[in-house]
């Protein structure tokens, strides 16, 4: 093979790296603006009006997750399988974001952690890497980590609503979660950020707890409530 | 508080699930960086025996470079059903060094770009299973590596560097042959990459200035010898590096 | 047309470009320090004593617009208008803040979004690019941004004051535009960094709210002026 | 208007925006292929044997840059002509390459520098902005130095292969180019970088033809011009 | 003369320059030696216990404040003095810390803003340049802004040591410190990168006085200063 | 010719001592390069593992340290009769990350700041004698290595991120004493660096904004438990946090 | 004094500099001019037929340094004589290629090195210091050493234009430029690089007078020169 | 120990070290004065009648030898011995200069390589780091490197001075030098690129002894003073 015919090949795979590439940020495009709209949806519990409508707005995103898996099976079209972390950044964060979605749902709908068994059914994807297109396990845990950013918010909101037992449950949870991240050896990686950050959000939710407790507020109903 | 027990056993479980994959990722990502260094290092000293260009050091080179296509067995090992991209951050400066030194050595040998075809045929490995403690020869498995087009691309880039070098030296012996053939070598690779341009990753156009600067010597070399050789009738070159030019051993008694 | 002759025409061409450009550095600057001026007033509504005084400082600020639109007249006779792109980023970072100062004013009066056909009034140009010097989009999203921010800091000096029925606007207010901008599709460009600095402010402006919420301070506000 | 329609609305304009963007990003892409091939066809003239064939590669650059029209009358119809400088970034680069390649097929061809007038000619664009897509002076003056450090090139290369008139050529040629440029009163922007590299060129070429006149190389061409 | 001759009578310059600067090198390493302890003696106010001691601490500085005297005036003899800025970047760095100082000082014991006279006096130097030895605006300006930053770690630290009314009253000096800055035009130098700085600590500390305010913390004194 | 030759086998002869002594100290750095990453891997497991405050883990993470103490015994090992400034830079990131998990494991027993001379205490390395095969203790040699000035500062400053998550962990668990500790002890370190300023070495000065916010998000800690505490008396305090606080072990049970 | 009018008192500072600065800059962008004007004429030299037209050249050249001696006479009065060290980088640059200038029209015309007295009397300024507007001794060195680089040009084009003696004149003249850098000690600043890249000149020279001197050329013309 | 006692302790060691540094960087000042003068004293070689006086330049050269064995002395006194490389960029510079230095006397005395043992004698420094202050090896490599450069411009001098056997006695020691340093596994380190440079000097010398050799110089010479 010619030193011109070497290159012609190179370029020909290049290219065609380049046109996956294009393929793909205009589906993970697409995606996001379909996060953007779950989010929408899910926001509206922070409002003083929202907490009532919990269920039927989770309902609402679980239809929107119809949508994800749409195009989710769309992208899984767009690269062959076994190049997953060629490709990977391209869809890292959207997926991170769809996972928080995913684990917010579950949390609003049963207060329990979300599974990355769950998520990757919400998703219609995969566990394992062997199997197919799947839920890398440092991506599940960041979504889970923003969800707990999320829920320190739902916690001081839920105050602002006027219910006083849910952040006793969030801190419960979220203290159980950081157990969790506590068995983990995380290096100085993006994933070790955010949990740093997850430190802030127990503090928040434990500042709550604590306002709440030296008032007097929300003991009765946590017993009221929890059983 | 019995549930909270119960949920946070879960949680914890699988958090030491996810505490395992990740601490097998890492420990794997560190071996990679581990042999990978020592790929460089082994890939470095054969393209330094490979300036030499002489017979026996080739030998030498060629022998420490098989070397160096074990340890990327090693690699190949570790990627065993593994997503090699998920690695690939870990060890590719060491097979862009590889590339350089194997694709150098192809060059002093067959004076042509080696293809990324040729590297990975080389890069094929029969692995006894440990599974039974004989040797059986039906237990063997192959295993492979595929360099990817832009380690190929890199270490090509580099290459550039040694050839020019490799052209120097040969102007510096007296032998006339080779920097005119170089010349005519690195400007085929220096216009391919002019055709790849910007559409590579985004490394090789951080390399394309030194390729520019390698070429501009090589010609200037070139250019050196012929405006040196046009002061005496061309009959009389011969004659002025003949004794020179004939260590230069012939292309033909190596292959 | 020798060498010479061309290489001479074209560095006509040059300093008649770089003289429109130092003209225009300077009308900026006179601009900024405009902007300055106005953001003094503003400044004052943070302040204790300030809030009863807030109709009279919007009226000096809504003055001192007239000097701005004053100096933007003089600005758009610097450079021919269908150039407008070729020098925006002269221009763009001054006109950025006094968006966030026009839509300061607007909030303060009315507690309302300035809209871009505001802001171009205020400044007296122009909406639509093809009528001439406009306010580009991304300039008013991003001097939104900047308000945004601003009322982040004025909802926590605003119970400094005594003022307890404030934060709650304010957090209404906010959320809508957040709901505003989840709409948009914003590339990885400066006007997304300033929006991930808008959710600071939501959760920031939320705290507050908690705050008054647990000690009962407010309640009565609310309900007045809510229903 | 609701925040929720003007945000719409603005979406809009933003999408409009993207859309231009995408477009002009693909339409530049083609074009910078079409550039990189015309440079390959012209390269060979660096080659031992490519000396002969310089009317014949000229002939056949001339002829893709046919296509190079095509695909630049289809960027013109990707945005609004007054929105030049809006979008420039995206073809500054490519223009000042095919700016190089129309300059080196002329000197081949004619040995005389091109001018901004034969560049638009050849590319099909206008010299003068009111008139529609152009070539701006600084793209210009890039593109003709590129090609000068091209030439400093083909002077040690002509040498190689035997052509021992062409340096001398090049060197009055440069020298020319070179005091055209000290007419220019350059800021300290991209385009003074380059300059800075043309003296380099200047004193490569000079010290090539030093070479031929002390070895009495060329000697009969240079007489008949020199006398 | 001859080329050696002169050449020695350059190198008899040079060597002059590179003596004066080894001497201010020395002197500076000793000034900054002091600075740090100034700067040791004063970070004890943020202890818990440190704020009683305030006067002492003062005091104890003012002491330091005469070895600096003697060292800038040690300094002043190492150089022609009409050669002040030729120098200027040697001394810049620690003339700007000890303005911190000196404005740390006389705010702790005044709460005032410390003059540029003052400053100079404390360190015995010229306000006017032509008087000799003195303070550079921008060099006093630095130091001012370095100060706002450490009132702001003041204001926290103050309030975790139990008092409340200290940051209210730092917020009214940063306040006006803040619009002091407004009436400067500054350029994109380090000093613009310092100022932007202080809105930060504006912010910080409006909280802190938040904080206070809505649990009614500091309520006494804040009355008594108010009305 | 001959004397060329005669010349020349000298210069080479020259040459292949200088090779070895090159070749040697190039692999020695090599080796010494990977065990300090192996270092690092291993302190930073560490002090992950000390970040969770809690007994048992405690005592494996003080286990897993030994064994990086064992690691730079083969730094030690490498060094002997060595200038240990000459490989340096081969193992200072991996000597730093163990300053910063000894210092945190230390601060964590004895709440105090461990000092140079404790660290290279624990660095005294016994080894016996490869020259005879059976052991007599007779034979036993020490080892030692030191930690220098620059690396015992450049850990305590990676220390104070590990305190400010440690205080914000605190005060996240509800417990209130050990922030104010953290804060006084934190401010100690700051204002220590505050004194050393620029005389440090150039890394130092790099850290310290890091340093300066760590210790503001402690200060910030502080100040908000003060404010929160101030909203009820005193002594109710301690019952809001009584079931919280018994949970964290008092100081004494460990040393 | 209030702090806002010590504020504006120091506003009037700073608009003073700013002032200075932009008078400065416009001053000197007319001296970059001359001084290329100066320099295209002395390019001449360098072709063919230049080198018998030195001296009308140089003559030219001196005339043209009269405009120079205005626009620097106009300089001076732009600041404060005893302020020359804080203003020092807007003319360092074009000072140097001002001092390159008048010592390659003194060596074109005598073959000697200028003294720095000659340059400040070309210019019209001072050599000491405190008698006002002066060369500093680094910038008169560093416009020594750009000549030193178009002297190793010029020995290279003597030998195109069939001047056979002039490079070795140039060899011993730079030659002992050399000898009289070395006596400096100079720091790593840029005029350390400078002289570093002389070493190069000074090769480049050598090899010249090596291919004359190898091929015989030149040696009556030295015979009769040199003794 | 408090934190307090600590850091004063590393205080301490930290003031120790920078002032070994100032004493080094004084000491090695002057050291490099020195340097600079032997190089003085050997440039003459190059010139036209430097050959004859190549015998009294090297005992001069040798004479100040002894002046920097003094130096190297004093060097010795200003750190502990056993941390040579924790100093050792200090002096590395110099010591490779002055390595260089006495390569360049050895070869001119003797047409050999000089050893490091040689070297090591000159410099009154040790080989073997256990023994004391010693020659790195690389830093000897790296003189020996300068040298051969050195030898380059020499080959060419000896032309224009008309000895035509040197270059050749030059040519066959550089390539023996050559064959050396292709026995070492250099890194990418600053050695690796001054050795690159080495295939230049070798091409210089080469290309004169063509030079000389297509002319039919010094064969004869070579000949009569070989052997
Ligand atoms: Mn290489
Ligand atoms: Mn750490």
């Amino acid at each position: 093979m010619s030193v011109t015919e070497m290159f012609s090949f190179i370029q020909g795979f290049l290219s065609a790296d380049q046109d996956v590439r294009e393929d793909l940020r205009k589906v993970v495009q697409i995606l996001e603006q379909a996060a953007r709209e779950i989010l929408t949806v899910l926001q509206s519990v922070h409002q003083l009006t929202g907490f009532k409508e919990i269920p039927s707005k989770c309902a609402k995103a679980r239809e929107l997750f119809c949508t994800v898996r749409t195009q989710i099976a769309d992208l899984k079209t767009k690269f062959p399988v076994e190049q997953y972390y060629r490709f990977h950044e391209h869809w890292r964060f959207v997926l991170q974001r769809l996972t928080f979605l995913a684990a917010f749902v579950v949390y609003l709908e049963s207060e329990t952690l979300v599974t990355r068994e769950e998520v990757a059914q919400i998703l219609d994807i995969e566990v394992v890497r062997e199997k197919g297109f799947h839920l890398d396990v440092e991506d599940y845990l960041a979504g889970v980590l923003i969800m707990a950013s999320e829920l320190s918010r739902l916690a001081v909101n839920s105050v602002t609503a006027g219910d006083y037992s849910r952040p006793i449950r969030i801190s419960n949870f979220i203290n159980e979660l950081d157990s969790g991240f506590r068995l983990l050896n995380l290096k100085n990686d993006p994933l070790r950020k955010r949990y740093d950050g997850l430190k802030y959000d127990v503090k928040k939710i434990e500042e709550v707890v604590y306002d709440l407790s030296i008032r007097g507020l929300g003991k009765e109903h946590k017993c009221g409530e929890d059983k | 508080n019995m549930t909270a027990d119960q949920s946070s056993s879960s949680i914890a479980a699988a958090f030491k699930v996810f505490q395992q994959e990740l601490d097998t990722k890492h420990d794997k990502y560190e071996r990679l960086v581990k042999i990978s260094r020592d790929i460089t290092i082994e890939s470095k000293r054969s393209i330094f025996l490979l300036q030499q260009d002489v017979e026996e050091v080739l030998k030498e080179a060629a022998v420490k470079l098989d070397g160096v296509t074990q340890k990327i067995g090693l690699i190949a090992e570790e990627l065993r059903g593994e997503d090699i991209h998920q690695f690939h951050r870990a060890f590719t400066p060491g097979i862009q060094e590889y590339v350089e030194a194997i694709s150098f050595l192809h060059y002093i040998r067959h004076r042509s770009l080696i293809s990324l075809e040729e590297i990975n045929a080389k890069l094929v490995f029969m692995k006894a299973e440990k599974s039974s403690v004989e040797v059986v020869p039906a237990d063997v498995q192959v295993l492979t590596f595929q360099v990817t087009p832009s380690d190929y691309l890199l270490g090509v880039a580099d290459l550039t560097g040694e050839l020019m070098r490799m052209c120097i030296s040969s102007v510096a012996n007296g032998d006339i042959d080779t920097p005119f053939q170089l010349s005519q070598f690195l400007r085929q690779i220096h216009d391919g990459f002019s055709y790849i341009g910007n559409t590579g990753p985004y490394e090789v156009s951080k390399k394309l200035h030194t390729l520019r600067q390698s070429l501009a010597k090589v010609e200037d070399a070139c250019y050196a010898l012929h405006v040196r050789g046009s002061e005496i009738p061309k009959h009389m070159l011969a004659d002025v590096f003949s004794s020179r030019t004939a260590l230069i051993d012939p292309e033909e008694s190596m292959v």
